[in-house]
């Protein structure tokens, strides 16, 4: 009961407080908190936005994942949203340039993009594990040139069709994406959701029943002892950003094959960060995770509804990043709030049998 | 008792340092060699864009932000507290620059600049020393917030005055002035075309001329970073926080104090970098959106500067500089870069021979062959490239010269007090 | 530092400081006469260390009172300590490894003499003294351990301490270093100043201390006059159980080879002395073959490079005549290699994970603990029955096998981690100060398990810096210089003062 | 370097070395443009607005847009009330879009307007589920269905003007070009500025940048790049600059004011904008894009029920595009424009909406 508490009262804590902070910073421009959490709950029964909800949550998800998956190694990987953006932009390239049978289309174009994930986490992989190359600047370095090479790729003279004033590549035929499931006017639903939730179903288990999982969480905790127990850390540093890359790969794909079916210029952006965030929030953990990335999801739909209603959208910003912060706090003030308890609780024990200290003297 | 006995070694010399150069010669012949393949590569390709004053102006002007978040963060990880929200930092700094700016001036918006990124460092440091939030965490969600507060505040205090929810009314800069006669003379030198002495006169001349106050402060800041943090007191009950918290704490260092100093102090810089981008040349003032990742460029040009001043300059100069020569002169100046950055292989190929240091000595001669390859392949870098040609060199100097970094010890770890063995 | 003239440098009356779930101290009286060495002694996690950073102000006690100088005072943070004259050695290192000796020694205490040529000149004084012999601009990650507790010596000098802490100094130190150490503290004592002493090693306690009190269970038992107890005695006061000593019985050497090394060159860090050059030796079962050297001599590398966590640059290793030179770690531990590290807390155990997790670090391709399979399954059931064994048979004192690592005692995660690493049937355990910073107790434990395998015909290669363990359990011991094996001694005969001699080099080998 | 900055001899004379045409001459002088309908009743309608990114006061086509609904509210009686206007957020996906016009769709708007190109896969699908609702895009034509008009402009005719004004202007024969982001959108600018400046003076050099490459929006939001780029061309020679460059332009207009020389605004009458009354004395012209008469225009075809009615592309001939001469810079060769924009408008003259390289 107490560990229920601990883990469930913190968040709880931090988004009442998170809340209390916007309400103030919205009372001061003059507009009313009320109005806002009404307008807030009441989206979610509105046109397709729980649905979409659900979709963005998974996205977020896959690329908290990412994030995670480095995280356990202690390796940073900014880079999932350079990894994300140029594995949907060649898994879309190449994904409208085959003909192939349905399910088959559809598994190639994803194993295309966790592959070029994993080539492009790859690049800093091997860089840190053999050249020492921390992988802060390096995957923030590819973040960047990840966006060139893909405006290379997506040139009229390269892999791109002009649509209007947009660049967009070759539609993706109907085989090779991947079929959601309609639930008429409140949207559809990505079928990706369900491989996302798969992916941390695996991770979960990957982590805690399998021998690289061990040897993951070893090297992230001490690779000094890990090394001493057999754990070949350069093999874990290219196989931890690797996975992380393959991870990073998929982030683009529930939205290029549940609905866009090509990639343009402007494909969404920015899913690399929302994981770091999400995957923070969530402390790494699969089902943390997923409630961080429904919670910033909803938060991010809640931009628009508050936009609908003239209430400033920043605010969501603003409580984003006030409920990072603040689940964090509150975690560490619950765990010093037991800490204080559990001393109580000692000290109470002890002063009931009052032991007589043993006069030794010689 | 029997002895089996090998011939013994000399004892070493207890306390021998690392035998090596003085750090400042090293600099001086980094500094030389990049000059001399800067000349090298003009003269053998024609770009004359590489050593131009406009290119060394343009570098500058590029760098100053890059340097002062790179300033901010080496402050803070030096006191172990790791700073990813120098971009959040930054941005609240340009907001206050331009706020401050747009009523009293340019020094005015210096000032709001730095504290309200200084403020952003204090909420930092609240969350990572009293409540041993994760640094990371904590950057993540101050970078958010540094971005809804300034929206929010925008709207509330800019839209009146300049309509536009997304910018700041216009914000005076500082004047430009030109050391003189030296600029002039410099500059005179520069036009009489003489191989490697008008390549010197142009590099040096941007540096002298078109300067802002600013530009002399953030400069200062480097040797004044040095000093403060190497050679006084504060700074090395500083720097111990940051190698062994526990250690100055048992020593009665308020370790608490200084890593609230540091955090603050990096905050500050960083909004100074905002600030330097609100005032620069070029800018009307606070823009939405204008940091465009410098925060994040200063962290790593800090990380390649291997936790010291002076390496971050040289890594934000050096990012500062391509950035320059791809805006300015466009792919062939970079194509021609490529040819420099083969020669600069070649060199470091042949320092690391010299220390028979035969793997990275072989890497690096790779390196620079392949990098010669793609040159000759192509005839000009796709602009699509060119435009990141700071962050591949960056990439590519970083996998070759492979320096060993040396990150504080005690980075990033949860520090509470009393709790040290 | 003249005050008024108390009897008592320092006086703890009624201390009592509890953590989650244990309390350390217990209503403890402590009172220290000035001038006078007084030990301080306990079974590990009796709640010493706990005391004494209480005096220095590390930590706050829950209840009870201080004084120095017969005056009542409230310490809120070291420095106020440090103003009432205290000092303290820790025992663990408290320095920062990437600044300068000069720098480690001046932190905190720039308002005595400044930063400038003053300081150095102080500095160099204080170093004479406690025969310090390095420049002071060396980083202190190139010292030695010896070096590195003079340097803490020094630190708390320099502050102008009169009352000193010395948290088990000597742990680290071998018997010459010890000699220099104590004639070191016997002359600042006729100077006036006032030492708190604290070692497991008894006899070390008898030869310095004026007073002795002893801790147990986180209450003080007593006091003693250290010229009338025996250790033997003493230890019985500490834990209630007979003094263990380290001799091994008959001999159970066979002429079965299991480990061989030859010629073994390890390059230094960039280029500089090799750390290891020509080591060759041989390793039969049921025999224990100690290594004996100054910490700093090449031991470390050499048991490192043996276990492959570090590559040779030249030279062959052969374990049970299988040529293992070029296997990986985890390919070495799986050919029966177990490896008991001199630092548990960096190389044998991932301190926030449960005992359970812990044990299964290093078997992680092995039976009971993994399934292996292509997915690497492991066997989180097996890992806990199996660590509950450990739990049993060695002792460890623990609430259960989920508690992380790290809230285990010292000498219980030492005892943990011999367990672990005796399990699977290994043929060869190389040990590294497997009992150090353990009490006497549990020290008696490890000691048995290990004659109790050697007898099975494990072959063990020992490195420890405690002589008398080493002379105790080794069938035959080599001495360690400068990355070379440079001596043979017989344990039946040698006697420490003849291996510390052969260990510094001052045995006319040395240049 | 062996280049100081300053012209070198033989590159480019002061105005010796640019020959120039004659203007076209063209019957009747100045351009006669389509007659506008008449204005309707609007009263009735409710008229709701999706912004892009940035949405009223940015300086820009959002703002044009606005300027287009208040127009509307001014001139055909559409009451403010029922107006409503959203604006989109950075990166955001297309549900987000979908989702905001939806929004005014459920709210019974009628019609609707998007602004910018990035609405139109959302406009799609949004349009197909809202059959009996009216939408209107701006900057897109790619939207294929009978309840969406597409409300896009000849960019090239406008900026083949303002080339032709750079060339007019030009004492070194050499003008530059600053684009933000090198996307298809911005390239129609290029290639008509490219086309006008080459028109008046075939031999003239034209300097050609882009801040950031397509996807990388960040190219629109970047003074300080914008600055740099700007000095280069004009340390190269370059004496009139014209941008596309959104919010980096400020750097673009700074570095030319720092150097004395002439620059071009977008989109609206940069001359006029607040932020810039610093700099608007370097400000020749600014290629307008009538966002504002398109969205005008629609606003004011639906009430009249005769959707029919408006261009396919607004451009010189509907003064859907066109040029500014607020500040009187290019009182002197309003003429030659104006025959140009004649020419245009007859067809003697086609402007290309991709750069020709
Ligand atoms: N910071 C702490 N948090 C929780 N428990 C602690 C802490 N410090 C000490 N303890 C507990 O207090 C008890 C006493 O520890 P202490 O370090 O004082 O023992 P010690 O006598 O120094 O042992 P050793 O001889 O092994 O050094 C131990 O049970 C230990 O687990
Ligand atoms: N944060 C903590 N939480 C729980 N227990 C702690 C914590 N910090 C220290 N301890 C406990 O405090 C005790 C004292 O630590 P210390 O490292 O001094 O142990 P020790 O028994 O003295 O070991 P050694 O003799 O090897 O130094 C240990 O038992 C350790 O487990
Ligand atoms: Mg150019
Ligand atoms: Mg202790």
């Amino acid at each position: 009961m107490t560990r229920l508490r601990t883990i469930l009262l913190p968040p709880a804590l931090a988004i009442v407080f998170a809340a209390l902070l916007c309400a103030v910073a919205l009372l001061i421009s003059g507009d009313s908190p009320i109005t806002a959490l009404r307008v807030m709950i009441g989206q979610i029964g509105e046109g397709t936005t729980a649905i979409d909800i659900v979709n963005s949550g998974a996205i977020y998800y896959l690329a908290a994942l990412a994030v995670a998956i480095g995280f356990q190694m202690k390796l940073f990987n900014i880079g999932v949203e350079g990894q994300f953006r140029l594995a949907a932009c060649a898994a879309a390239i190449v994904g409208g340039a085959l003909v192939l049978p349905p399910v088959l289309h559809t598994i190639v174009i994803i194993v295309v993009a966790a592959l070029v994930g994993a080539l492009w986490a790859g690049i800093a992989a091997v860089l840190k594990a053999y050249r020492g190359v921390s992988e802060v600047i390096s995957t923030i370095m590819l973040n960047f040139i990840a966006t060139g090479l893909i405006a290379f790729l997506i040139r009229p003279d390269s892999f791109g069709v002009l649509q209007g004033n947009n660049i967009s590549t070759n539609p993706i035929e109907p085989s090779g994406q991947f079929p959601g499931i309609p639930f008429g006017s409140s949207g559809t639903l990505f079928g990706m959701v369900f491989l996302a939730a798969a992916l941390g179903l695996g991770y979960w288990f990957l982590l805690n029943h399998t021998r690289f999982g061990f040897e993951l969480k070893a090297s992230g905790e001490s690779p000094t002892a890990a090394t001493a127990g057999g754990v070949n850390a350069r093999r874990m540093v290219i196989i931890a950003l690797v996975l992380s890359g393959a991870v990073a790969g998929l982030v683009g794909l529930p939205e290029l094959l549940g609905r866009d079916v090509a990639y343009t210029l402007t494909s969404p952006q920015g899913y690399g960060f929302t994981g770091i965030a999400v995957a923070l929030l969530g402390r790494n953990h699969p089902f943390g995770i997923a409630l961080g990335a429904l919670l910033w999801a909803f938060l991010d739909k809640s931009a628009l509804a508050l936009d609908n209603v003239g209430v400033p959208r920043e605010i969501v910003l603003i409580m984003q990043g006030s409920v990072v912060l603040s689940v964090v706090v509150a975690y560490e003030i619950v765990r010093r709030y037991e800490l204080a308890a559990e001393q109580r609780r000692v000290a109470a024990q002890l002063r009931e049998p009052a032991p007589a200290p043993v006069e030794v003297s010689s | 008792m029997t002895t089996t006995s090998t011939p013994l070694v000399a004892p070493p010399a207890a306390g021998q340092t690392r035998r090596g150069l003085p750090r400042w010669i090293v600099a001086a012949g980094i500094v030389a060699v990049g000059i001399g393949v800067l000349t090298l590569t003009t003269t053998l390709t024609g770009q004359v864009q590489l050593t131009s004053r406009g290119t060394t102006q343009a570098a500058v002007l590029l760098l100053l932000p890059i340097l002062l978040a790179g300033l901010g963060g080496l402050w803070s990880e030096r006191s172990g507290i790791i700073n990813i929200g120098l971009e959040g930092m930054m941005i609240l700094g340009t907001w206050g620059a331009a706020w401050a700016g747009y009523q009293w001036g340019p020094w005015a918006a210096v000032i709001g600049g730095t504290i309200f990124g200084a403020l952003g460092g204090l909420l930092h440091a609240i969350a990572t020393v009293t409540f041993n939030v994760n640094h990371i965490v904590s950057g993540v969600a101050i970078t958010l917030l540094g971005m809804g507060v300034t929206k929010y505040l925008s709207t509330l205090l800019f839209f009146p005055v300049s309509h536009n929810p997304r910018q700041s009314p216009h914000v005076e800069g500082f004047q430009t002035f030109s050391v003189q006669p030296l600029a002039d003379w410099l500059a005179q030198l520069e036009s009489q075309q003489r191989v490697l002495l008008s390549d010197i006169a142009g590099i040096l001349g941007g540096l002298v001329s078109g300067l802002t106050p600013l530009v002399i402060v953030a400069f200062a800041l480097v040797p004044i970073s040095y000093f403060v943090l190497w050679r006084t007191r504060f700074g090395l009950r500083l720097r111990s926080c940051g190698e062994n918290p526990v250690a100055a704490e048992s020593l009665g260092v308020n370790v608490f104090r200084y890593k609230y100093a540091a955090v603050i102090i990096s905050g500050g810089l960083a909004g100074l970098g905002g600030a330097a981008l609100t005032l620069n040349p070029g800018q009307l003032g606070y823009l939405e959106g204008q940091t465009g990742g410098r925060g994040y460029i200063g962290l790593a040009a800090m990380i390649f500067g291997n936790w010291r001043p002076g390496g971050l300059l040289a890594g934000s100069a050096l990012f500062g500089y391509v950035d320059g020569v791809q805006l300015r002169a466009g792919g062939e100046a970079v194509h021609a870069l490529l040819y420099g950055t083969s020669i600069l292989a070649l060199i470091i190929a042949v320092l690391w021979v010299a220390r028979r240091r035969w793997m990275p000595a072989l890497f690096a001669l790779g390196a620079g062959a392949v990098v010669y390859g793609v040159y000759m392949v192509i005839p000009e870098v796709p602009r699509e490239f060119a435009s990141y040609a700071p962050q591949l060199v960056t990439l590519l100097v970083l996998a070759v010269a492979s320096q060993r970094l040396r990150p504080p010890a005690a980075i990033g770890v949860e520090y509470r007090r009393g709790e040290g063995d | 530092m003249a005050g008024p003239e108390a009897e008592y440098a320092v006086e703890l009356s009624g201390i009592t400081k509890r953590f989650p779930g244990v309390v350390a101290n217990s209503d403890i009286h402590l009172a220290v006469r000035r001038g006078e060495v007084h030990a301080l002694c306990g079974e590990n996690g009796a709640g010493k260390s706990t005391l004494m950073k209480i005096l220095y102000g590390m930590q706050a006690p829950d209840e009870g009172t201080i004084a120095v100088n017969g005056e009542p005072v409230r310490f809120r943070s070291p420095a106020d300590a440090i103003k009432a004259g205290i000092g303290m050695v820790h025992q663990h290192f408290m320095l920062a490894d990437n600044l300068t000796v000069a720098e480690n020694i001046l932190l905190g205490a720039e308002a005595v003499h400044g930063i400038g040529a003053a300081a150095r000149r102080r500095i160099a004084e204080l170093a004479r003294t406690v025969g310090l012999n390095v420049a002071p601009d060396v980083l202190v990650e190139r010292l030695g351990v010896a070096d590195r507790q003079r340097v803490e010596i020094v630190k708390v000098l320099y502050r102008g301490a009169r009352t000193v802490i010395l948290d088990e100094p000597t742990a680290v130190l071998v018997p010459q270093e010890v000699d220099e150490l104590f004639s070191t503290l016997r002359a600042m004592r006729a100077a006036g100043y006032t030492f708190i002493f604290i070692s497991h090693k008894l006899d070390e306690v008898l030869a310095i201390a004026d007073t002795i009190t002893v801790i147990r269970r986180g209450t003080s038992v007593g006091t003693a006059d250290p010229r009338s107890v025996t250790s033997r005695s003493l230890a019985e006061m500490m834990v209630g159980s007979e003094l263990p000593s380290p001799e091994t019985r008959e001999s159970t050497v066979t002429d079965r080879e299991v480990l061989r090394v030859e010629g073994l060159d390890l390059a230094g860090d960039g280029g500089g002395r090799p750390l290891l050059s020509g080591v060759g030796l041989v390793v039969r079962a049921g025999e224990v073959l100690g290594i004996a050297g100054v910490e700093g001599n090449g031991q470390t590398e050499l048991v490192e490079t043996i276990m492959g966590m570090r590559r040779a640059g030249g030279g062959r290793i052969v374990l049970a005549g299988k040529d293992i030179t070029r296997a990986h770690t985890l390919e070495r531990r799986e050919a029966g290699i177990g490896y008991v590290p001199e630092d548990r807390t960096r190389h044998g155990l991932l301190a926030t994970q449960p005992l359970w997790a812990n044990r299964i670090l290093g078997y992680q391709s092995r039976r009971p603990v993994a399934r292996g399979g292509f997915l690497g399954l492991l066997d989180r059931a097996a890992a806990r029955r199996d660590t509950e064994r450990i739990v049993a048979e060695f002792d460890v004192r623990t609430p259960s096998v989920d508690v992380p690592a790290a809230a285990l005692s010292g000498g219980n995660q030492q005892k943990l981690v011999v367990g672990r690493e005796l399990s699977g049937d290994p043929v060869l355990l190389i040990a590294s100060h497997p009992t150090r910073g353990v009490d006497v107790g549990a020290q008696a434990g490890i000691w048995e398990e290990l004659r109790r395998a050697r007898a099975r015909g494990l072959a063990v290669l020992l490195i420890s810096a405690d002589l008398d363990e080493l002379i105790g359990l080794s069938d035959s011991i080599k001495v360690m210089l400068r990355g070379r094996l440079v001596a043979d001694a017989d344990p039946a005969t040698v006697t420490p003062e003849e291996l510390g001699a052969a260990m510094t080099g001052a045995d006319g080998q040395a240049a | 370097a062996r280049d100081t900055g300053t012209p070198q001899p033989g590159a480019a004379g002061t105005g010796t070395g640019c020959e120039r045409n004659a203007a076209p001459a063209v019957a009747g002088g100045a351009a006669n443009t389509a007659a506008p309908l008449p204005n309707a009743d609007a009263s009735g309608l409710k008229v709701g607005l999706a912004f892009d990114i940035g949405g009223r006061g940015d300086g820009s086509f959002n703002d044009s847009a606005g300027a287009g609904l208040d127009r509307a509210v001014s001139e055909l009686g559409l009451p403010k009330a029922s107006t409503k206007e959203l604006t989109a957020a950075p990166n955001e996906s297309e549900d987000a879009a979908a989702t905001r016009l939806r929004q005014l769709v459920t709210e019974g708007y009628n019609p609707i307007i998007a602004v910018g190109f990035k609405y139109a896969t959302a406009l799609e699908t949004v349009a197909t589920e809202s059959p009996n609702t009216q939408f209107a895009i701006v900057d897109d034509s790619s939207v294929d269905l009978p309840n969406v008009t597409p409300l896009v402009f000849a960019e090239e005719q406008g900026s083949f003007l303002v080339g032709a004004a750079a060339a007019l202007k030009t004492q070194s024969c050499k003008i530059g070009f600053v684009g933000g982001v090198e996307q298809p959108l911005i390239q129609k600018f290029e290639a008509g500025y490219i086309q006008g400046a080459k028109a008046v003076a075939p031999n003239i050099q034209v300097d050609v940048d882009y801040l950031t490459p397509a996807g990388d929006f960040t190219g629109f939001n970047d003074p300080a790049k914008g600055q740099v780029v700007t000095t280069g061309q004009l340390d190269g020679g370059a004496d009139v600059i014209y941008h596309a460059a959104g919010g980096s332009g400020q750097g673009v207009f700074q570095a030319v004011k720092a150097a004395g020389k002439s620059a071009i605004g977008v989109d609206s009458d940069q001359y006029n904008i607040p932020a810039y009354t610093g700099v608007r004395d370097v400000i020749i012209t600014s290629m307008l894009k009538r966002v504002d008469v398109a969205v005008f225009d629609y606003i004011n075809a639906s009430a009249a029920g005769n959707l029919q009615s408006l261009p396919t592309v607004f451009d010189l001939k509907v003064d859907g595009v066109g040029y500014a001469t607020t500040g009187g810079k290019i009182a002197d060769i309003t003429a030659d424009l104006d025959a140009y924009k004649a020419a245009i408008i007859n067809g003697d003259i086609t402007v290309q909406s991709t750069p020709s390289s």
